[in-house]
């Protein structure tokens, strides 16, 4: 088969797949090649592609441990801290009465918490995105998968071959 | 008159009907234009005066913030009343600003009323009068209630000064039978003097003293003094009547005799203190007297009054082993045709028992001087043979309560019909003019309830209205018809301080003086002997139940009517306000097959009325018990609900002329239709929680077992947590240092239930009336109320009633206090529990929490004049308490034990820098109660008064188990009777 | 990865702080001994540092047989029927605060004074101004007194109905009456210098000098 | 319920869906609504504006235009309160305890549970609101820096609902919309003109790229897993309303437990009853089926058992603690006046969930729509019971009283309904009530025969 000549201005390729099982055959080669920068689109997470990539565990749960953390603190803190602004005795219970202030704490810890851990998915995910991506195919959130490889020409066109080879249903340039 | 101006410091704070919002903007400070110097706005000034809503005469301080009567109190120095006030006394404030008090003279034209001129007014009357007295002798008449003093006089005078000698002191209830009595058995027509302090042993034959009957604040007062467990003693109280209200529920003993043979009762047990030879009379009279008794065979009594043998007996020997014992009779509710009788029954059993000069004296009352229901009728058919051209009628309802004798028709014919009232009442209603009488707070007196104590009336307040004191229209009346009464007196004041001499104005100051007036010692006639005995009869057929109309302890004989305190104050008996219900016995319910709320008719004859029935123990079967007072037709927009049951009576009198008010038998027909009583009851037993304790007095003494919920260690462990937090607490910001702890006991022994404290409590911290439907729905507003429990088997006669009178505890350990969202609820350092209105948000969870059900819920905006349910309608604000906010729609509020006094006693302290102690600082409930129950002081001093009482053996907290530690200590009522032990014991 | 333990760490620490922080602050707000006033500022509190701003008058200069102070160029509060100068009788002439209120030191409430207590003076001090021509508002006063009329004077300050302010008290402790009116006696017409109702104001002032915040002292 | 645009009827097929079938299926339940759905919101917005009306009386003329009679202080507006809470706890559950779970049947319907939990949160915070006696004073019980240094008593249940309340709101708020973010990339990706618009700001420029995926599937997890205690905190802190209380009949140790039983309960069954007319309506069978419908049977049976347990244990303890306030109480309770409400409570959440033991009846779509009926009103009727009863017949005998609402709260309460109607309608036209992303997860990629989803 005639390949096509390769455009060097393009920056980077998309293979479209229509199966799970190409694009993880792509995604293999294309580690064992080395690639990086590789960017997987999939409807749904799998655990293969990610098995594949084996990234770093996400950082998202450090932003929830402090946020806990500090709603914990925060609870605690506010309660403690208004009852002692101004000493009103009720029911000859003592001002700092610390078992009604642990459902304060344990509230804000998961309030806070939550916030925090939302914060830092969207921080690490580099959310919200405004520009158009980078071969991006709306087809990538029905039931298609995409690679994108960016690159220098020689790259880009070995990763093409390689998408290819795979069996892509397509490889566009981006 | 210049120093009680209205031109006052622009109302100072009138009790923020406003609701508190910010700035002043644009409101208007009017000073005076001379200062008073006994009158400091926002300091109250007292002026000493007498209650005259009954003819007690009780002595009264009224309280007076920037010339505005705000609160009643009884004046201390009165031997009458010592200090107290019962539960009409403090209402008479609603009167003097009953917002539809007559304000300006009127003239009637057919149903309409036009206002005119006093000038005019008065013209018409002296022309009116002078031709009358020119066209003969007797052809004007003068109706008033009891009175005395120079007022007294000058309508005499000026009766007289007309050619006529009509005039009659008219009340409704004047006890005529017992006067009677007393001239045919002592030869001396005198109401007597009763000393129920003395008294170790009591007997009432249906003598509902503690309620109506003569004077009850005085009498409450020696009751709880004799009754009251002291040390180990107290006299025994024996109720002799087929209906048990109020004061029968202090008795240790209900006898309940067939209705009619009271009577013979007495004299049964008369005749058994002669067979057991216990008779105190000596000489002829003692030959007389067994003689006469003999009559009175015990089997035959027994039988007639459904009473055993041997209960008389038991009766007879009590009655003459306590020395001095005490017969008393003569209450309205069997004033029957055997009344009289009856009455003499009881003077003999006096007589026999040698209580005569010791608790039954003949000092000469006020009540000696009224006149009889058969004078009103001569009246009456004078009037209807139109022998009278003008009759004026002053502080007398006749229309109401001798509807019997037919009077409104006669009355009717009359030329010229004048009122002297300040109500539009029945009878001002028929008149033709009507000249707005002084409220009493507004006018001037002396009142002589018992020789001896003469009371002085002085205006606390301008008039509120256009209104004239009676005595100065009659002045001013005899002055156009160019007569001179009164010696010439200008006015009432005048006639007055000249009564009271050179040192007028120390007399004022105290409200009364006192002289030692020797009783005058009486001896036994034979008169009585003429009379004929036996059981009274009552008209109907003989299946109907007998009907007692029953004096009502807040309407009195339904002059009470058109105050809202009053038609609230729940019945102390039955607990309904606002309604007119019908007693009968369980038994006779069950038959015919009638619930509480049932809508009956009562027929007697052609007549009827429509009533509530309330099932209740209290009567007797075959008898129905309805209270007096409702049913108005006319006199204000609280008058109007319920039934007047006197309209059901006849003329019926018995041999004094009394009216008969227990004459009919009558049948209950239900309507079909049910409606839910405005009663403040729940339960009426206590299953067993230990609310309102009793103790049988053999029981005291002796260590008998309390009811302990905790084991010794939980104890000292809960001790020594409470001194730790104690000891915390007094390190604490505003909790730092010492304070008093504010503590009340509550004496049940002596409480008597008669709900003055109720009231009190309206009239200092300005709770709203919330009407009928309101309090169907259980939503009144008292913050302090009296709980009536039955103990023991209600079917018969042998049961107790216990009664607590139930407020805010301030728990130290408050339930309500830490749910409160936002601090609305808290402790203060002097141990109150803090209610802050305007922090209230309204979660009433608070309520919810409080085991003891004292916290009341704003359910609609009764303060605010924009509301439908604004609760002080016209010059009713005007009695609003300066120091208490009135509170908004939506907020919870409670009991404080009057913090707004304690504030006040000690910025006063302060400022003069003293001590403050517990006599500056008294509850209005404590201050007024008639029978000195409640006892209210500093609990951290242990000699005061309240640490003394706290210590008492019969002290106990209700729910001790739940540790709330509250502030009010109760001590157990202590009675004779045995089965007492049925509500001694915490629910366990 | 260190980042990650500098990050956990961290979040502890703050949390920490953060209690450690709400107790001192709650220990920061304990009230504070009481300040001791100084002599000057006993009584009717005058003479008090003159303040100076739009309603105010200036009297540092002023004598009491002097002219009368300049009058600002604006007035500030309400126009009241007889244009009083509170800056001539308190300021000018240092007549006390309760020599005219005097109800201020035996009761809840402040007195407006009675007609008859200007009159007290007034019939003797002539109606003229300082330039010698009859002075209408005295004459207002006078014509009113013999009327036997009283006169509706515009309220400047009130406290809700829901607060309870026993003005003995405070005039018993010494405070001075400029310290919640404001210095009265250098306004012309008197305005309300604060909202009176500002209860964070009140409790404050009652923190500063130890005295109780307890809510039923003021609220019932 | 709304009706789809062509009723053409679909039969589930032996084969599950594809991945392009699912994203067809689902964004189709957005096509423009039929006339059903508007008469259904017409119906809505009337009993919305019915209940509207009666608060501004309320407001107006004070609360006492109810039938609280004292000392029931408490009444349906504590009830309806506590229903809803109640309602709101399935969502949470099912969407983040069965994720921590793993148990894939949660897929197909914890889109429409979680949409329920935030709009039944959404109505229950009226609910202490409206029951103050001064509701526009309502923010002095949130703990705000204010002039007058006061603060909110934190010893209160009240302040511990208000901060437990608003935390579950945000929480599973949050949830929500986390959850929704793919599927709103995939309808952005579909859609065309101003939806596209809205959906492209929405989705945040979301584009399932393994580099988002990463963090979103940890992010996720950390929400679950601090929802968890979330949901079983909420009730419990509801409970301690109550069980904080002295009130006899309300001051139980085994409240928390028992209510957060009782909101499951309550809750699975409004799943259901939500979810039959959804699926009829939007022909969903493929993706809900009989068996996510057992599952949700087997859990109320579950729950049942427990919340029955828990009311014998109640009246077991009133009388072996020989308390006389709690025995008195409880037997008032069961042959009081208020015997017609304690009965129908205990029939409709113990006898008749009974009959879900039967297979048949488990597996039946109406047998079961039936049966979440009787639980939802059993359940309102618990809580009235444990309110109104409690209170009416408390230490003071004096003060026992009978209460029953009145039309003014009947409105309000109608109103409540239609409010969570509201939303929730809006919710199904505007947002995948099935989750896209999810239900894929559970199907086989293409090109493989068995679904290797999952984590």
């Amino acid at each position: 088969m005639a390949t096509p000549p390769v455009v060097p201005a393009s920056p980077g390729v998309v293979g479209v797949f229509d199966t799970l099982d190409a694009l993880l055959l792509a995604l293999r080669e294309l580690k064992a090649k080395g690639f990086t920068g590789l960017t997987v689109h999939s409807p749904v997470p799998h655990h293969d592609i990610e098995d594949i990539l084996d990234e770093p565990v996400s950082p998202v749960r450090l932003f929830t441990l402090i946020g806990a953390l500090s709603g914990t603190a925060f609870g605690f803190y506010y309660a403690i801290g208004t009852s002692l602004d101004w000493e009103l005795i009720v029911g000859g219970k003592p001002i700092v009465s610390l078992p009604a202030y642990v459902v304060i704490g344990f509230e804000t810890t998961i309030l806070i918490g939550a916030l925090a851990t939302v914060a830092g998915m969207f921080l690490n995910a580099r959310l919200p995105k405004l520009r158009k991506a980078a071969g991006y195919d709306p087809r990538f959130s029905a039931d298609k998968f995409g690679i994108v490889v960016m690159g220098g020409p020689a790259q880009v066109a070995a990763a093409a071959d390689i998408l290819r080879a795979a069996g892509a249903a397509e490889v566009n340039d981006v | 008159m210049k120093r009680r101006k209205f031109l006052q410091v622009a109302g100072v704070t009138t009790a923020g009907l406003a609701a508190g919002c910010g700035t002043g903007e644009g409101e208007k400070w009017l000073p005076y234009l001379v200062p008073d110097e006994n009158l400091v706005p926002g300091v109250p000034t007292y002026y000493a005066s007498t209650c005259r809503e009954c003819p007690a005469g009780c002595g009264i301080l009224v309280k007076t913030r920037e010339g505005r009567p705000i609160k009643i109190e009884g004046n201390p120095h009165h031997p009458v009343n010592r200090g107290r006030l019962c539960a009409r006394g403090q209402a008479a404030l609603q009167g003097l600003y009953d917002p539809d008090r007559v304000s300006q003279p009127m003239r009637r034209q057919g149903e309409r009323w036009i206002p005119i001129s006093w000038d005019e007014a008065l013209q018409q009357v002296s022309q009116a009068l002078a031709a009358a007295a020119t066209s003969g002798q007797d052809r004007v008449a003068f109706i008033g209630g009891a009175d005395s003093g120079p007022t007294d006089a000058l309508a005499d005078e000026f009766v007289r000064s007309f050619r006529s000698s009509r005039r009659i002191r008219y009340e409704a209830f004047a006890h005529e039978p017992l006067r009677e009595a007393s001239r045919l058995v002592f030869g001396t027509a005198s109401i007597p003097r009763y000393d129920f302090g003395a008294a170790r042993y009591i007997m009432s034959f249906g003598a509902d003293f503690l309620e109506t009957f003569l004077s009850p604040t005085e009498f409450a007062g020696g009751f709880a003094r004799s009754h009251g467990w002291h040390e180990g003693r107290m006299a025994r109280f024996v109720a002799v009547e087929p209906r048990r209200g109020m004061t029968g529920f202090s008795a240790d003993e209900w006898v309940a005799p067939e209705a009619g043979t009271e009577a013979l009762l007495a004299l049964g047990i008369a005749n058994a203190v002669f067979r057991q030879g216990r008779a105190r009379v000596t000489g002829g009279d003692a030959d007389a007297l067994r003689g006469f008794l003999a009559r009175f065979d015990i089997a035959t009594v027994s039988r007639q009054c459904g009473v055993a043998s041997d209960t008389i007996e038991r009766l007879a020997r009590e009655f003459t082993d306590a020395e001095p014992s005490l017969a008393v009779s003569g209450g309205v509710a069997l004033q029957h045709r055997q009344a009289t009788q009856l009455n003499v029954a009881v003077h003999l059993l006096n007589a026999v028992a040698g209580n005569v000069g010791r608790t039954v004296t003949f000092p000469g009352t006020v009540w000696d001087r009224l006149g009889t229901f058969a004078d009103l009728k001569g009246l009456v058919s004078a009037m209807d043979a139109g022998g009278v051209d003008v009759v004026i009628v002053h502080g007398t309802n006749p229309a109401f309560t001798a509807g019997a004798a037919g009077f409104a028709s006669a009355f009717s014919k009359v030329q010229l019909k004048v009122a002297l009232s300040s109500a539009m009442d029945e009878t001002t209603a028929l008149c033709d003019i009507v000249l707005p009488d002084h409220h009493p707070l507004e006018a001037w007196g002396l009142y002589t309830p018992v020789s001896g104590v003469t009371s002085v009336q002085q205006p606390a307040s301008t008039p509120v209205h256009d209104t004239r004191q009676a005595a100065d229209v009659m002045l001013q009346l005899a002055r156009l018809a160019n007569r001179t009464i009164g010696g010439g007196a200008e006015d009432a004041q005048q006639l007055v301080r000249r009564a009271l001499g050179a040192d007028a104005n120390q007399e004022l100051q105290r409200g009364v003086t006192t002289t030692v007036a020797a009783a005058r010692p009486v001896r036994l006639s034979r008169e009585f002997a003429r009379l004929s005995f036996g059981p009274a009869t009552f008209d109907g057929a003989e299946t109907g139940l007998v009907l007692l109309t029953v004096p009502s302890v807040a309407l009195y004989d339904g002059r009470g009517a058109n105050k809202g305190w009053l038609q609230e104050l729940p019945d102390p008996a039955t607990k309904i306000s606002w309604q007119t219900w019908v007693e009968v016995h369980p038994q006779t319910a069950a038959a015919a097959s009638l619930h509480n709320g049932d809508v009956v008719t009562v027929t007697a004859g052609e007549r009827s009325v429509e009533a509530l029935v309330y099932v209740y123990p209290g009567v007797r079967p075959g008898v129905a018990a309805m209270p007096i007072g409702r049913g108005h037709t006319r006199y204000g927009r609280y008058a109007t609900g319920g039934s007047n049951p006197l309209s059901l009576l006849g003329d019926v009198t018995d041999g004094s002329g009394a009216l008969a008010f227990a004459q009919l038998r009558v049948t209950l027909t239900p309507t079909g239709r049910r409606v839910p009583l405005a009663t403040t009851e729940g339960s009426p037993r206590q299953h067993g929680r230990g609310i309102a304790r009793l103790a049988a007095l053999a029981s005291m003494g002796q260590a008998h077992e309390v009811h302990e919920p905790f084991t010794a260690a939980e104890r000292r462990a809960i001790a020594r947590a409470d001194t730790a937090h104690r000891e915390a607490r007094y390190t604490l910001g505003d909790y730092r240092g010492e304070h008093p702890k504010w503590e009340m006991a509550i004496d049940l022994s002596r409480c008597t239930g008669c709900s003055a404290c109720v009231t009190a409590c309206y009239a200092e911290n300005n709770l709203p009336v919330v009407g009928e439907s309101q309090v169907q729905r259980h939503r009144e507003m008292a913050w302090i109320r009296l709980e009536r429990y039955f103990e023991g088997e209600t079917e018969g006669t042998d049961f107790q009633v216990a009664q607590v009178p139930m407020l805010c505890q301030q728990c130290e350990n408050a339930p309500c206090e830490p749910v409160c969202p936002v601090y609305a609820a808290y402790h203060t350092p002097d141990g109150l529990n803090g209610q802050i209105y305007n922090r209230c948000v309204g979660t009433r969870y608070c309520a919810n929490n409080c085991p003891y059900k004292v916290r009341y819920f704003n359910w609609f905006d009764y303060g605010s004049p924009a509301s439908p349910q604004f609760a002080f309608p016209g010059t009713l604000a005007w009695q609003l308490n300066p120091d208490v906010t009135v509170r908004t729609k939506g907020v919870m509020e409670k009991c404080t034990f009057c913090v707004q006094r304690i504030r006040y006693a000690q910025n006063e302290a302060k400022v003069s820098n003293r001590a403050l102690t517990d006599a500056d600082v008294q509850p209005a409930c404590a201050q007024t109660c008639p029978a000195d129950a409640i006892t209210f002081g500093d609990a951290r001093n242990p000699d005061s008064e309240v640490s003394r009482r706290k210590r008492d053996e019969r002290g106990y907290h209700v729910f001790e188990l739940l540790n709330t530690k509250p502030g009010v200590t109760y001590l157990t009522r202590v009675v004779h009777a045995e089965m007492a032990e049925a509500a001694s014991g915490e629910g366990h | 990865m260190t980042r990650t333990r500098v990050t956990i760490a961290g979040g502890v620490l703050l949390g920490l702080g953060a209690v450690l922080a709400g107790v001192s602050l709650a220990r920061g707000q304990r009230p504070q001994a009481p300040a001791d006033t100084t002599a000057a500022q006993v009584q009717w509190g005058f003479p008090l540092p003159p303040v100076s701003g739009s309603g105010y008058s200036d009297i540092s200069a002023a004598v009491p047989n002097g002219p009368w102070p300049e009058l600002p160029g604006r007035l500030r509060g309400p126009e009241q029927p007889i244009f009083y100068r509170h800056d001539i009788h308190a300021g000018q002439y240092r007549i006390p605060c309760l020599y005219c209120h005097n109800n201020a030191a035996n009761s809840f409430t402040a007195n407006i004074p009675a007609v008859s207590t200007c009159m007290g003076c007034h019939q003797f001090i002539a109606a003229a101004d300082s330039l010698g021509n009859p002075n209408p508002e005295i004459a207002k006063l006078v014509e009113a007194w013999n009327n036997r009329r009283s006169i509706e004077w515009v309220r400047v300050y009130k406290i809700s109905e829901h607060a309870h302010f026993p003005h003995m008290r405070h005039v018993e402790a010494r405070i001075a009456c400029q310290e919640c009116h404001g210095n009265v006696q250098q306004q012309p017409r008197v305005f309300a210098v604060r909202d009176v109702n500002n209860m964070g104001w009140c409790t404050n002032c009652h923190m500063r000098r130890g005295v109780t915040r307890d809510c039923t002292a003021c609220h019932y | 319920m709304a009706v789809a645009v062509e009723p053409k009827v679909m039969t589930p097929r032996a084969t599950p869906p594809t991945w392009a079938e699912v994203n067809r299926d689902i964004i189709k339940t957005l096509d423009p609504p039929g006339r059903g759905w508007f008469l259904g919101m017409a119906v809505i917005l009337t009993g919305l504006a019915l209940g509207a009306l009666a608060w501004a009386r309320q407001l107006k003329l004070g609360i006492g235009i109810t039938g609280y009679t004292p000392p029931i202080f408490w009444g349906t507006y504590i009830t309806t309160f506590v229903f809803w809470v109640g309602i709101a706890h399935s969502g949470t559950l099912i969407s983040a305890v069965l994720f921590l779970f793993r148990s894939g049947w949660r897929s197909a319907v914890y889109r429409a549970a979680e949409a329920m939990t935030v709009f039944a949160v959404m109505t229950a915070g009226l609910f202490p609101i409206l029951h103050l006696g001064r509701a526009w004073f309502a923010y002095w019980v949130a703990p705000y820096p204010n002039i007058r240094g006061l603060w909110s008593n934190f010893r209160s249940p009240l302040v511990w609902d208000i901060f437990a309340i608003s935390t579950y709101l945000t929480v599973s708020a949050t949830f929500l919309f986390m959850g929704l973010i793919p599927d709103i990339a995939a309808l952005r990706d579909q859609a065309t003109g101003w939806r596209k618009k809205i959906y492209s700001l929405l989705s945040f420029g979301w584009r399932n790229s393994n580099h988002e995926w990463r963090h979103f599937m940890r992010m996720y997890l950390f929400l679950a897993a601090l929802s968890t205690p979330l949901v079983l905190s909420v009730h419990s802190v509801v409970s301690w309303d109550f069980a904080m209380g002295i009130v006899p009949g309300w001051h139980a140790t085994i409240f928390a437990p028992y209510f957060v039983a009782g909101a499951i309960f309550s809750g699975c069954a409004m799943v259901i009853t939500i979810l039959v007319p959804l699926r009829k309506a939007f022909h969903l069978e493929r993706y809900i089926t009989v068996r996510h419908f057992e599952n949700l049977a087997k859990l109320c049976l579950l729950t049942s058992s427990i919340v029955g347990y828990a009311y014998f244990t109640e009246y077991f303890i009133a009388w072996y603690s020989g308390n006389p306030f709690e025995r008195s109480s409880f037997y008032n309770r069961v042959f009081g006046e208020y015997w017609w409400a304690t009965w129908t409570m205990i029939s409709c959440n113990v006898f008749i969930p009974l009959l879900l033991w039967s297979k048949k009846i488990r597996t039946s779509i109406p047998w079961l729509f039936v049966i979440s009926l009787f639980i939802n009103v059993g359940m309102w009727f618990e809580r009235f019971v444990i309110i109104v009863t409690s209170l009416s017949h408390e230490f003071e005998p004096w003060q026992w009283a009978y209460y029953t609402p009145n039309i003014w709260e009947l409105l309000i309460v109608t109103g409540s309904f239609c409010w969570f109607a509201m939303w929730f309608m809006l919710f199904i036209k505007f947002f995948p009530s099935v989750a896209i992303a999810e239900v894929k997860e559970a199907l086989p990629p293409p090109g493989r025969t068995h679904a290797g989803g999952g984590h």
